[in-house]
């Protein structure tokens, strides 16, 4: 039950989360956008993991909690050296 | 999950694709986990969120980071998609339901290997020993795809500097995989999370025997470690910290053992890749057997990923 | 129960849908590349969603747990998905052999130069 | 007795957790421009994540999987504020370009303005 009261505060918040990367106006947003739900995606999967009687799956969000951290440098990086003498933000106008 | 498909359909409208792929393969693993793939999740965990979405930035990084703007409403496509969709729907109708136990899929060989993987193999994670011992010849297959795959990469652009013809400007500033010297905080990091990480991509693959994990997944975590070195120490130290024959015998050798493997067993007496023959108790035979062709994988795909990925950094200079 | 039981295989569908349009009504190579990619999740989801059977829980055997999750899709799909990396890499490599030749990746533009040459 | 408390404290702790969780991912949406956003961000991280993680640790008990989970607290204590630090400082070294280069994506991220000072 109170796992259940978890999951579904997690998803909410990841809900909202997606809702910034797809609006996010700068790259930045997208980004913090796209860590944040990283982080939520280990909460969640370590909260399903106690739903569902068998948490020894936590290694999965061991490794998300490392990976996460990996992409987001790479993102950042990316951008921070890429976008030098252009306008960043300004590409993603797509929407 | 209905949130994660949600956020995978409005994917394609979206420039920064990029980025929302890697937001894609998160939702996608969490929604791998409600339906019990724990080991499937794990790779998408460890592929899917890593090391794609960097490969595709380093590829962005080479070309352009501008689609040209032009009208993407094309009417045809969007018909034939529709077409295909409402075929397949129409198709799913004969499908059995979702969660039903008594689907064609549960009955055949599924029972079998869950009854008799234990008793055969002593490996609890079932799908570890259909992996490496009941579907072998497959997974010998698919490691050699990766290793070719990295080969390929290699000879399509791992030689020579690439000459600019045209598109980037040539007075653009380094790409960014140059080192990472004016971030003392994040080297520290590093240097505290990188062993971490490496005992870790171990912990995974001895452990993929009783939990989720194994091969594949270890040798993806450890090939990240080393895109974290190169991420934050530069492409050049990386080449120094693990040599250019040090990736290549890697490549190799986890199919060598692989292979290798089998063939022990086809002189030990028993088939290509029946492990039942590696020692007196088949049963301890065939662990050890899985045990070794995990290793065999973990090391070809922790070879190709290094590769692949010091390829894509390396281009810029 | 005939309406809901087949949601899963729908939205599989819908990703397929989604993945299939962003290949062919791009010309953006990198953009096809990340069609072809949800493409291949909407063949894992399905796959995986064929797997699951109720009240089962994941294919590591430990006592307690009588019903378990069919493991074989768990296996096709795994190796799949480390091989998808591996030539999604190889892909990304041709594009970038594509950008040093013709020096852009919109597909039209391309064939522009194909045919003035 | 004990587990009685156990069981409370973890309700506790994984509701309120999951509260921040809401909290910052409203804040996230809400706030007016990228630095503060990365505040709200840091909600979840740390005091999202943290207590639920402590929460679940009260259920676990003292087993592996407990360790597990105060493996990925620590980890995720150590690299969330890394992340967080490495974006700011891109956003600030890269981000301040737009607003001088012209008024062209004002009407996108005007929001943008105040952090530029």
């Amino acid at each position: 039950m109170m796992f259940a009261a978890g999951t579904l505060a997690v998803l909410v918040s990841m809900a909202l989360a997606l809702a910034r990367a797809l609006l996010g106006p700068t790259i930045y947003d997208r980004i913090m956008a796209v860590n944040s739900f990283g982080t939520l995606t280990v909460i969640l999967i370590a909260v399903i993991g106690f739903l569902s009687d068998r948490p020894s799956f936590l290694d999965i969000s061991l490794v998300y909690a490392l990976i996460n951290f990996i992409t987001t440098i790479a993102i950042m990086k990316f951008f921070k050296y890429n976008r030098i003498g252009r306008r960043s933000g300004e590409d993603l106008g797509g929407l | 999950m209905a949130a994660a498909a949600i956020g995978m359909i409005r994917l394609r409208n979206l420039f920064a694709v990029v980025m929302l792929s890697g937001i894609f393969s998160l939702s996608a693993a969490a929604l791998y986990v409600v339906l019990d793939a724990v080991d499937v999740a794990f790779t998408e965990a460890s592929v899917g969120a890593g090391i794609a979405t960097v490969l595709m930035l380093s590829t962005l990084a080479l070309t352009t980071t501008e689609e040209a703007i032009k009208d993407h409403r094309n009417m045809s496509a969007l018909v034939v998609v529709l077409i295909a969709g409402a075929v397949l729907i129409y198709g799913t109708l004969d499908m059995p339901f979702y969660g039903d136990p008594m689907a064609p899929i549960h009955l055949h060989v599924a029972p079998l290997y869950l009854r008799d993987s234990i008793v055969a193999t002593g490996v609890p994670n079932v799908v570890t020993s259909v992996l490496a011992s009941y579907r072998g010849y497959d997974t010998l297959g698919e490691t050699t795809v990766i290793f070719t795959a990295a080969a390929s990469v290699m000879a399509l652009i791992g030689r020579g500097r690439r000459k600019v013809k045209h598109g980037v400007p040539e007075g653009a500033p380094s790409h960014g995989y140059s080192s990472m010297k004016p971030h003392p905080i994040l080297r520290v990091t590093a240097k505290l999370l990188i062993p971490a990480i490496l005992i870790y991509a171990f912990y995974v693959q001895a452990h993929g025997d009783f939990g989720p994990g194994g091969g594949f997944q270890a040798g993806v975590i450890f090939g990240s470690t080393f895109i974290l070195y190169a991420l934050i120490f530069g492409v050049d130290n990386t080449r120094i910290a693990i040599r250019g024959w040090v990736r290549r015998t890697m490549m190799a050798s986890g199919v060598l053992i692989y292979a290798g493997t089998g063939v022990a067993a086809l002189l030990l007496g028993g088939n290509f890749l029946d492990y039942s023959a590696l020692l007196h108790d088949p049963v301890h035979g065939q662990h050890l057997g899985i045990f070794l062709v995990e290793l065999g994988v973990g090391v070809t795909v922790s070879g190709s990923m290094i590769t692949i990925f010091l390829i894509f950094a390396g281009q810029d200079r | 129960m005939q309406f809901p039981g087949l949601f899963n295989y729908w939205i599989a569908i819908v990703l397929m849908m989604a993945g299939f349009y962003m290949v062919m009504a791009h010309g953006n190579l990198i953009k096809k590349i990340v069609g072809l990619n949800v493409f291949q999740v909407s063949v894992f989801v399905f796959y995986i969603s064929m797997s699951k059977i109720k009240g089962g829980t994941a294919p590591i055997l430990e006592p307690g747990f009588e019903v378990y999750s069919n493991p074989l899709p768990s296996v096709l799909i795994l190796t799949a998905i480390v091989v998808g990396v591996a030539t999604t890499a190889l892909a990304l490599a041709l594009i970038v052999r594509i950008h040093d030749a013709y020096g852009t990746i919109e597909e039209d533009e391309i064939n522009a130069q194909e045919s003035e040459s | 007795m004990v587990a009685l408390i156990v069981d409370v404290l973890s309700w506790a702790l994984i509701l309120g957790g999951g509260a921040f969780c809401v909290i910052g991912a409203v804040g996230m949406l809400r706030m007016p421009d990228v630095f503060t956003r990365m505040h709200a961000a840091g909600v979840v991280d740390t005091a999202g994540l943290g207590l639920i993680l402590i929460g679940l640790m009260l259920q676990a008990g003292f087993t592996l999987v407990m360790v597990k989970l105060a493996l990925i607290l620590v980890f995720v204590l150590y690299t969330s504020p890394m992340s967080t630090h490495a974006l700011a400082q891109s956003a600030v070294s890269t981000g301040v370009q737009p607003l001088l280069a012209d008024g062209a994506n004002n009407q996108k991220d005007k929001e943008d303005e105040p952090s530029k000072t």
